[in-house]
């Protein structure tokens, strides 16, 4: 009967209500998460982490998984600061043609894979024949109101792929983590793993 | 909902953008407004720098002549900010706000972009090579027509190797030595010092002298090496009974007298009678000439002869002043403070063979006469510095040919041909002698910010283009010639590097004879009018140097307060009876010209002089100087003291007259009286005996227990947790418990202020704008837009607007009725109370009482109620009014470049957020990390905030209140220790400030 | 005949008394003709919603201003950070509080002048808080980041601070803002079915219906009905009293001097009415001449409030001589400095219009000559309404322009920016009154047939049964209405 | 459902009618009246309307809801403001308190939305325009053999006009 019809509509729209509260408030409270952003329709997020499962185009398609799984290079080789310093470091385009001077674009067969002429390497070496620095793009951003201090994390043990995900397998890079406060906090107080965890005051991040 | 609004603006991370060390190309993006945040790695791996880690260059200061020791903080291709070298012995790691300032210069954004080319009558682009082709060719002219013999080159004065360097080069183009100008330097005390001691500034020893009076001499502020004198004053005053009685003597109590006991008002112009009356001649003449009561001289007579050792100072700017500093040379030697209190056998060697503005303007007559075919000036500005009456210009337009070395376009630069912009000492190799056997080493901090060439280089460059002198220049820059020529050879050149000093003497050319005929400036009672006029050079601007530094234009006036703007000091008493009040429009007029400022009512002026500062004014000279205040050069007339060849500062007397205007004063003060609040504190020397530690009375019934627990801890932040009084078994202390495995309530930050030390020279306030990305708010282009005051310089401080973290509060007790009155300074910061009234009203946690006892300001968690700010009793929170952190809005406060100056730590706010002194918390968390790094705890005194870190008198302790190993926590158990307002807020500060101790005249000499 | 039992008052205590007659009334038909015969539009009317409309655009766009350049486009002038963004918040959260009292609290004690006026003052009420409301989140400096102060589970884990008065405000405002509107909103559930009944157009009919919920006078609803909207005003009673208290508290907990009083409740509170009182005088009066209903409000329902604001501002000329005395007692130097800078520092002509307005003029009030003059009450509560948006702006200004630290005492000044973001409410809050009296009776029409007689058998009052109070409060040869 | 609707034009007369028609166990008897009128109450009596209990429980939620959420707050990550107790119960009175007025009334409106079965949207038979405006109704619902007595019960007591609805 009508009456009881009436009855499902009234909570109705108060949840409703609720909801939408709540997804506007998260909306402005976190980054958008499962979005993945292209270079070009991607914004200059000074103050809001930059969005999750971001993977944008890189100048040069650099292989992750070739250097690091089948070279077996370390992280600390490339971003050598990231023990050091605050800034993980980028590789200087001199420490690429360290290798890639002998290493050409010109692939040779290798077990199984035919050879190749690699483009990638022809960018690398043009950038360092012209002198110009590789203007790669950032993935992973915290707010500017943020200090995240690499090498205090790296020299308590937690490992590069907790952030940043197995980067060794990522041909190319994403963004893995959704790098927003309650994420940092869950590590801080302990939750993932009791030995990594570190003082959750906000001005130990927050100056 | 976006969060792109929160606290943003220009980020640390645009460093990352822009890590590519300074290239041209790099720098391009750093400034694109790409909206894709590109990451720049290095072409080539530098391999000394770690991204992210500050290095620090040794290198001198070259802001004024003494040439301090300071360090190029730089990281990521970024010099961003100076601090004082500590290894330095003349200003061992002190630092003036004019030195602090100097990244201003470098990054400022009105410096030229590259050589510039007089075309059919205005400065136009040109390449290098253009520039340098013709400079080449004009050279050649000038040799050839043998004009080379009348070319005039006006250095701007430094020591070390390039005045040698340049006297070389010029005679290679038969041309005569260079004048190396200096407008500030007391001319007639350097020659009268080099008459009586051999030596142009003997360095003094406040600490050994039980008296020291100063007739007109500014020590403090730009009278000799300002620096280490302050240093040396304040460790005089630190000796509390010991510490020497200041009396100073003069027209004007300057921010020098402002820290004397006793300020003895005299008529300008009638020093040298007061001088010689102390050395025994007749008192009563002294007093006629001067209007100071007979009794008042007598005693100080007296008192100088029973006092020893003593000090005697003279720095005079007006006809005779020779005579002056002489007479108190010679009352030096005869109280025998020659070798105890002036100490002849260390001068300060950084002053020796500046020109006297006597040549400077016989130059100028030259070019006036049309006999000067080539003039080449850097780094000084005399078409600003000199008169209006001198006519500069006039004189300059007869030169046929005129080279600019400068960096700005400046008034002199303006009217020149050809501009050739010089690095920025922090671009620049050089070096400098401050004092005997200590070479002071300038190495460039980073690569040049726009196209320009260091003088040197360029003058090299010329000298191997032009065939006759090409064989004797080999060193392929000056940098080679540096270490060829340097004493111990390029060994010890890279050894000094590391410190920024080395040993040994550099060859000084040869003094020029000092130029006679300077027109001789009339005695200024003779003069008509009806005021004295007293010109002097302002303590933050210098010689207008620093107009173009918003930092320095910000930085209110040490005594007066007021900024952004040139005011007339008038005599209080004399005010009322004018019916004149503070901000009145004045006119005053001489035979040169007429001048319109505000007036501010002043009781430390003589009550028939009116005073106005140096150094605003500009016509030229970029967006923050231009069009700011006035110039009283404009109505000076040219007249030197022809003895010594400086120029009359204090010349002539004005008609005075009261315009009916009203332009509001930008003064950051709001009452100059504490109305009994016990905000700045002083006891005289004599109670200082029965003096005790402040102890907290518990008379009244129901007043709570205000006294500290161990550590500068507060009671209530303890009870809160439970730590002491019965612990309610539910609170959860988290970090705050002492015991928590953080480790982070072990520790107490605080500082002690000692206002004994304190001199209220400011320097702690543009250290603080330098370290936390301070926006200066009061340009003339931040006020557009705004709906009030529009383009008004300063406006936004007429709105109490100021964004100063630190503040220095000046209060005068006494005087209202004419009588003596006694200036307090005292610096008020973030008191970060353990018992905050400002933490329990905001509704967001953006500011809460940290475990380690910070009072914290979470600015992206800010939502802007202000309501911490109503709430703060001390006034120390500001609030972002505009957007001057958004390089979108029209009042940004970092124009192109400037902002690379910004402190990659420090995040900078944007608009409607609050933010607050935050005890340099970026520097605490870097030492910890420093430490965990390192595998260790913090050591004592390790780091300290930007302020203690650069204040010249050592007045600002700062470190762990709750470890007994850092010396803070031994300052605050001072007896003279206080605490601002806690006695009736009970807001328990860890600010500690010790009393101010003031030495009153003798009883004997009072009762005389 | 069949004898009925002669009701008692105490068994219905959900009707309240009627002890002001409404003698030209006759029948329940006239109400419903003279009341929903208000609602037709008229030019004026269309000409004043644009005025009111226009206003509020000047404020709109004054505030787009603020927002894209900062706050430092409004006066503010450190250390007064609390301009007149706060004075006028105030203000409207005041001027809401009469209408809470006259609808809820006299409506608790019978006090029967109320029927007549309460519709209209509930509305006021309504309609003052939601301009109220605007005022804080205007003056934040991030007015995106609001939902901080909003107490919700988020990724942040980070929550509002429940100490600070300002939390408190907001769930103080959105209460009564929520309860206020509940109470409006019932009480016209019967009347828009008396709307509805009357309707023509079908979709305004369609629209009555939904909003009136069905509603078809039947004894079980007027039975529940009388009971929720009893417990309604139970609860409106201390809630109104609570938020002005809370708004003061935003003052009193602070330590601003001239601020951190004990006072500042009860003399918000009293203030708050006083200046609603006003209010409703500005309001009632011109409805009442221009809907032609001086039937129904009566010169004797305007006398009885005049009284009440009598009284109040009686109450709030004491607080403002208890502020004084207390800065002179105190002793304390602070104390006395902020008072003397109130009285004759840069604002004193501010503090001498709070005076005059809000403890003079109201004097007159006591000559019944006066109360009966409804001209004299409108230009009164013309003075009223400034003097009271004055008042706060004499509490706040100067004592926050005067702290504790000499150094930055100041002077403040607003700027257009602020002056056109006031006219911009003023515009708001006539906006909605205009809309809410053209689409929905102003005076409550079943509560007005309580009090008017009911249809009889017969032509004489039949023992026994009620015909709602003869006993009249005054005499029936009080002297006439003048105007 | 069915039965009989008798239009008043008076007040006495319906309350006679309705004295009467209980009298005589018509069935049950809806009136309608354009105000409440506690004569009509009375003769219908009625126990206490049971809105007051949603209030009670409403008030009773809201004020431990107000308690509860600073304090599990306050205790969730503790950080010091101003030397206060971490979770200090005497500024949370307030929230406590508005909350309790909040959630009081919401629940007293449900309560009345409960009762008189709002929101309805379409009208009951029985109901008259008239109802609202200035006639009392009586709805009495009968079975067909007794509509007769009911409907002379009403004529008799004057009723302006009676109609069966179905």
């Amino acid at each position: 009967m009508t009456v009881r019809r009436k009855w499902a509509v009234i909570p109705g729209l108060f949840a409703l209500g609720a909801v939408a509260v709540l997804l506007s408030a998260y909306q402005g409270a976190t980054s958008r998460p499962d979005t993945i952003i292209t270079e070009k329709g991607s914004w200059g997020y000074s103050a809001a982490s930059s969005p999750q499962g971001r993977s944008p185009e890189q100048p040069i398609h650099f292989p992750h998984p070739t250097h690091v799984q089948t070279l077996g290079m370390n992280c600390l080789y490339c971003h050598y600061a990231a023990n050091k310093s605050t800034d993980p470091g980028l590789p200087a385009v001199s420490t690429c043609m360290g290798c890639h001077l002998v290493i050409g674009p010109k692939r040779p067969a290798m077990n199984g894979r035919p050879a190749f002429e690699s483009a990638e390497i022809t960018k690398l070496q043009k950038y360092w024949n012209e002198k110009k620095p590789i203007p790669w793009v950032r993935i992973h951003h915290v707010p500017d109101y943020v200090n995240f201090p690499h090498m205090t994390h790296v020299n308590a043990g937690v490992t590069c792929q907790t952030c940043h995900g197995q980067v060794q397998k990522m041909t190319q890079v994403y963004q893995y983590a959704s790098l927003n406060m309650g994420w940092c906090i869950n590590c801080h107080v302990g939750n993932v793993n009791p030995a990594w965890k570190a003082r959750y005051d906000c001005s130990v991040c927050h100056y | 909902m976006t969060e792109n609004s929160a606290p943003s603006g220009v980020g640390r991370r645009e460093f990352l953008k822009i890590l590519g060390a300074g290239s041209a190309a790099t720098a391009a993006i750093g400034c694109s407004s790409d909206r894709v945040e590109r990451l720049i790695p290095y072409l080539t791996q530098p391999d000394e720098t770690v991204p992210g880690v500050s290095n620090y260059y040794a290198s001198t200061c070259r802001e004024c002549s003494v040439g301090c020791g300071v360090l190029l903080e730089t990281r990521d291709g970024r010099t961003f900010k100076l601090e004082g070298n500590p290894d330095h012995p003349l200003n061992r790691g002190a630092l003036c706000a004019r030195g602090q300032a100097s990244v201003q210069g470098l990054y400022n954004p009105d410096r030229y972009r590259g050589p510039m080319i007089r075309k059919n009558g205005k400065l136009t682009p040109a390449t290098w090579t253009e520039a340098l082709q013709l400079m080449g060719q004009k050279l050649g002219e000038a040799q050839s027509s043998g004009g080379a013999g009348n070319a005039v080159f006006i250095n701007k004065h430094e020591s070390g190797s390039f005045p040698a360097f340049l006297d070389r080069w010029l005679a290679d183009f038969g041309m005569p030595a260079h004048l190396s100008y200096d407008a500030l330097a007391d001319h007639a005390v350097i020659a009268a010092n080099r008459q009586s001691y051999g030596v142009a500034w003997p360095s003094l020893s406040f600490s050994a002298a039980k008296l020291i009076v100063s007739i007109g001499a500014d020590f403090l502020e730009t009278w000799g090496a300002s620096v280490p004198q302050q240093l040396d004053f304040a460790d005089a005053r630190a000796k509390l009974e010991d510490a020497p009685r200041f009396v100073y003597i003069g027209p004007r109590r300057s921010l020098t007298g402002c820290n004397a006991d006793q300020w003895v008002a005299c008529k300008p112009g009638s020093e040298l009678a007061i001088a010689r009356a102390l050395a025994g001649g007749s008192v009563q003449s002294a007093a006629d000439a001067s209007g100071v009561p007979a009794a008042t001289l007598e005693a100080l007579q007296r008192e100088l002869g029973a006092t020893k050792p003593s000090l005697v100072l003279a720095g005079s700017s007006g006809a005779g002043s020779m005579e002056l500093a002489l007479a108190v040379n010679e009352l030096n030697k005869q109280l025998g403070n020659v070798g105890t209190t002036v100490l002849t056998d260390q001068p300060i060697t950084s002053l020796e063979g500046i020109a006297t503005d006597a040549d400077i303007n016989a130059a100028v007559e030259k070019m006036r006469a049309g006999q000067v075919p080539f003039l080449m000036v850097r780094g000084v500005n005399p078409a600003f510095t000199m008169p209006r009456a001198a006519k500069v210009a006039d004189a300059l337009a007869k030169v046929p040919f005129k080279v600019s070395f400068s960096s700005y376009p400046d008034e002199t630069s303006e009217l020149c041909d050809l501009v050739l912009p010089d690095h920025h000492p922090i671009e620049s190799w050089g070096d400098a002698q401050p004092m005997n056997d200590v070479i002071s080493l300038q190495q460039p901090g980073m690569d040049p910010v726009y196209d320009t060439r260091q003088t040197a280089d360029v003058l090299i460059d010329l000298a191997k283009g032009n065939q006759r002198t090409a064989a004797r220049y080999t060193a392929q820059n000056y940098m080679r010639w540096l270490i060829d020529n340097f004493p111990g050879g390029t060994t010890a050149f890279t050894a000094g590097l590391q410190k920024g000093i080395g040993s040994g003497s550099i060859a000084r050319p040869a003094a020029r004879p000092a130029s006679t005929g300077a027109p001789q400036a009339p005695a200024i009672e003779g003069t008509n009018g009806d005021f004295y006029l007293v010109v002097y050079p302002s303590p933050t601007l210098g010689d207008g140097s620093g107009a173009n530094k918003p930092w320095l234009q910000e930085l209110p006036d040490p005594v007066t307060k007021i900024c952004w703007q040139t005011w007339i000091e008038i005599n209080q008493q004399t005010a009322r009876k004018l019916g004149i009040d503070s901000g009145d429009v004045l006119q005053i007029k001489t035979e040169q010209g007429e001048l319109k400022a505000p007036a501010y009512v002043y009781m430390g002026i003589q009550e028939n002089t009116v005073a106005v500062a140096f150094g605003q004014g500009h016509s030229a000279y970029g967006r923050y100087a231009m069009g700011v205040g006035l110039n009283p050069g404009d109505v000076l007339p040219v007249g030197f003291d022809a003895a010594s060849g400086s120029f009359a500062w204090t010349a002539t007397k004005v008609q005075l007259t009261k315009v009916n205007e009203f332009t509001p004063l930008v003064t950051t003060e709001g009452s100059a009286r504490q109305h009994g609040r016990g905000i700045a504190r002083s006891v005289p020397v004599e109670e200082l005996p029965h003096l005790e530690m402040e102890q907290e009375e518990h008379d009244m019934p129901g007043k709570p227990d205000q006294s500290y627990l161990p550590g500068l801890r507060s009671r209530m932040a303890a009870d809160a947790m439970g730590e002491i009084g019965d612990s309610p078994s539910r609170v959860q202390k988290g970090m705050y418990d002492p015991e928590h495995w953080s480790q982070m309530a072990k520790r107490r930050w605080a500082m002690t202020i000692d206002l004994a030390r304190c001199t209220g020279c400011s320097a702690c306030v543009t250290a603080c704008y330098a370290e936390n990305n301070l926006p200066t708010v009061g340009a003339p282009y931040q006020m557009v837009h705004t709906a009030f005051l529009h383009g008004v310089p300063g406006g936004n401080i007429l709105k109490g607007r100021e964004m100063n973290w630190i503040r220095l509060e000046r209060y005068w007790e006494g005087g209202e009725d004419g009588g003596e009155f006694e200036p307090r300074f005292v610096p008020m910061l973030c008191q970060h109370c353990g018992n905050a009234p400002c933490e329990p009203v905001c509704p967001v946690y953006a500011t809460y009482h940290s475990p380690d006892g910070l009072n914290v300001q979470v600015y992206n968690r800010c939502v802007g109620t202000r309501y911490c700010s109503n709430n703060c009793p001390y006034k120390v929170r500001y609030f972002n009014w505009f957007g001057y952190g958004e390089p979108a809005r029209p009042q940004y406060a970092w124009p192109e470049r400037m902002s690379w100056q910004l402190n990659p730590d420090v995040t900078v706010r944007g608009k409607g957020v609050m933010e607050k002194c935050t005890f340099c918390v970026q520097r605490i968390r870097e030492a910890e990390h420093r430490a965990k790094a390192e595998g260790r705890e913090v050591r004592p005194n390790e780091f300290t905030t930007s302020c203690a870190q650069a204040c010249p008198s050592r007045a600002i302790i700062f470190g762990d209140a709750a470890d007994e190993e850092w010396s803070v926590a031994r300052m605050a158990q001072d007896r003279r220790a206080y605490h601002v307002f806690h006695e009736q807020l009970n807001t328990y500060p860890a600010v500690v400030y010790l009393q101010k101790v003031t030495h009153p005249a003798p009883k004997a000499a009072a009762g005389a | 005949m069949a004898t009925v039992v002669s009701p008692s008052r105490e068994a219905s205590p959900n009707i309240p008394s009627a002890n002001i007659q409404l003698p030209a009334i006759q029948s329940y038909t006239q109400v419903n003709d003279d009341i929903i015969g208000t609602l037709r539009p008229t030019g004026k009317w269309f000409a004043a919603l644009g005025f009111a409309i226009l206003c509020m655009l000047i404020g709109a766009t004054a505030w787009t201003w603020q927002i894209y350049m900062g706050l430092g486009v409004a006066g503010y002038t450190p250390p007064v950070m609390w301009g007149v963004y706060i004075v006028t918040f105030v203000f409207w959260v005041g001027i809401g509080h009469a209408g809470t009292l006259i609808s809820a609290i006299l409506y608790l004690f019978r006090a029967g002048f109320r029927t007549t006026i309460y519709r209209c003052a509930e509305a006021m009420t309504v309609f003052a808080v939601m301009t109220a409301g605007l005022f804080p989140i205007l003056h934040l400096g991030r007015p995106w980041k609001f939902f901080y102060l909003i107490p919700y589970p988020n990724w942040r884990l980070i929550w509002p601070q429940f100490k600070s008065p300002l939390v408190w405000d907001v769930f103080a405002i959105l209460t009564y803002l929520t309860v206020s509107a509940t109470f409006l909103y019932i009480g016209l559930v019967p009347d828009l079915a008396a709307m509805r009944d009357r309707e023509t157009h079908p979709v305004r009919k369609r629209l009555y219906s939904v909003l009136s919920l069905g509603w078809r006078n039947s004894d079980r609803e007027w039975r529940h009905f009388a009971r929720a909207y009893l417990f309604l005003a139970a609860f409106s009673t201390p809630l109104v009293l609570s938020v002005h208290s809370v708004v003061s508290f935003d003052f009193a907990m602070s330590l601003v001097p001239g601020w951190h009083a004990t006072l500042f409740a009860p003399y918000f509170v009293a203030g708050a009415i006083f200046s609603g009182i006003g209010m409703v005088f500005t309001i009632i009066i011109p409805i009442r001449r221009w809907f032609n209903l001086k039937r129904y409000v009566t010169i004797n329902h305007l006398d009885a409030a005049a009284k009440l604001c009598l009284f109040t501002s009686l109450v709030v000329g004491t607080a403002y001589l208890m502020e004084f005395f207390i800065g002179w007692y105190s002793g304390s130097e602070i104390e006395q400095s902020y008072w003397w800078n109130r009285v004759y520092g840069q604002w004193w002509w501010a503090a001498w219009i709070m005076l005059l307005c809000n403890c003079v003029l109201p004097l007159t009030l006591f000559s019944q000559k006066l109360r009966r003059n409804t001209t004299w009450l409108f230009i009164l509560s013309m003075f009223i309404n400034l003097g009271m948006w004055f008042e706060r702006f004499v509490i706040f200004e100067p004592s926050l322009a005067h702290e504790f630290e000499p150094w930055q005492w100041t002077a403040y000044a607003p700027t257009y920016i602020d002056w056109a973001i006031l006219l911009g409410s003023f515009g708001w809050f006539s906006m909605w009154f205009l809309l809410f009296i053209k689409n929905l009776p102003v005076i409550a029409i079943a509560e007005v047939k309580e009090i008017v007689p009911p249809p009889l058998s017969t032509p004489q009052p039949v023992e026994g049964i009620d015909v709602s109070g003869m006993h009249l409060e005054f005499e029936p040869e009080t002297p006439g209405e003048r105007d | 459902m069915q039965g009989i609707v008798g239009v008043f034009r008076d007040l006495d007369s319906t309350v006679d009618a309705i004295e009467s028609l209980k009298k005589m166990r018509a069935g049950d008897i809806t009136v309608y009246s354009p105000a409440p009128r506690h004569e009509i109450e009375h003769i219908i009596a009625h126990g206490p309307s049971p809105v007051r209990r949603f209030t009670l429980i409403g008030g009773l939620l809201g004020a431990t809801f107000g308690y509860w959420i600073p304090i599990w707050i306050s205790d969730y990550w503790p950080l010091v403001v101003g030397g206060k107790p971490v979770p200090s119960w005497v500024p949370y009175t307030i929230i406590s308190f508005e909350l309790m007025v909040l959630i009081g009334s919401l629940a007293t409106v449900l309560g009345l939305f409960v009762n008189s079965r709002f929101p309805r949207i379409t009208m009951t038979v029985g109901y008259d325009p008239r109802f609202s405006d200035g006639e009392f109704g009586v709805w009495v619902q009968c079975p067909p053999d007794r509509q007769r007595d009911v409907a002379g019960a009403l004529q008799r007591f004057g009723a302006a006009e009676v109609r069966g609805e179905a």
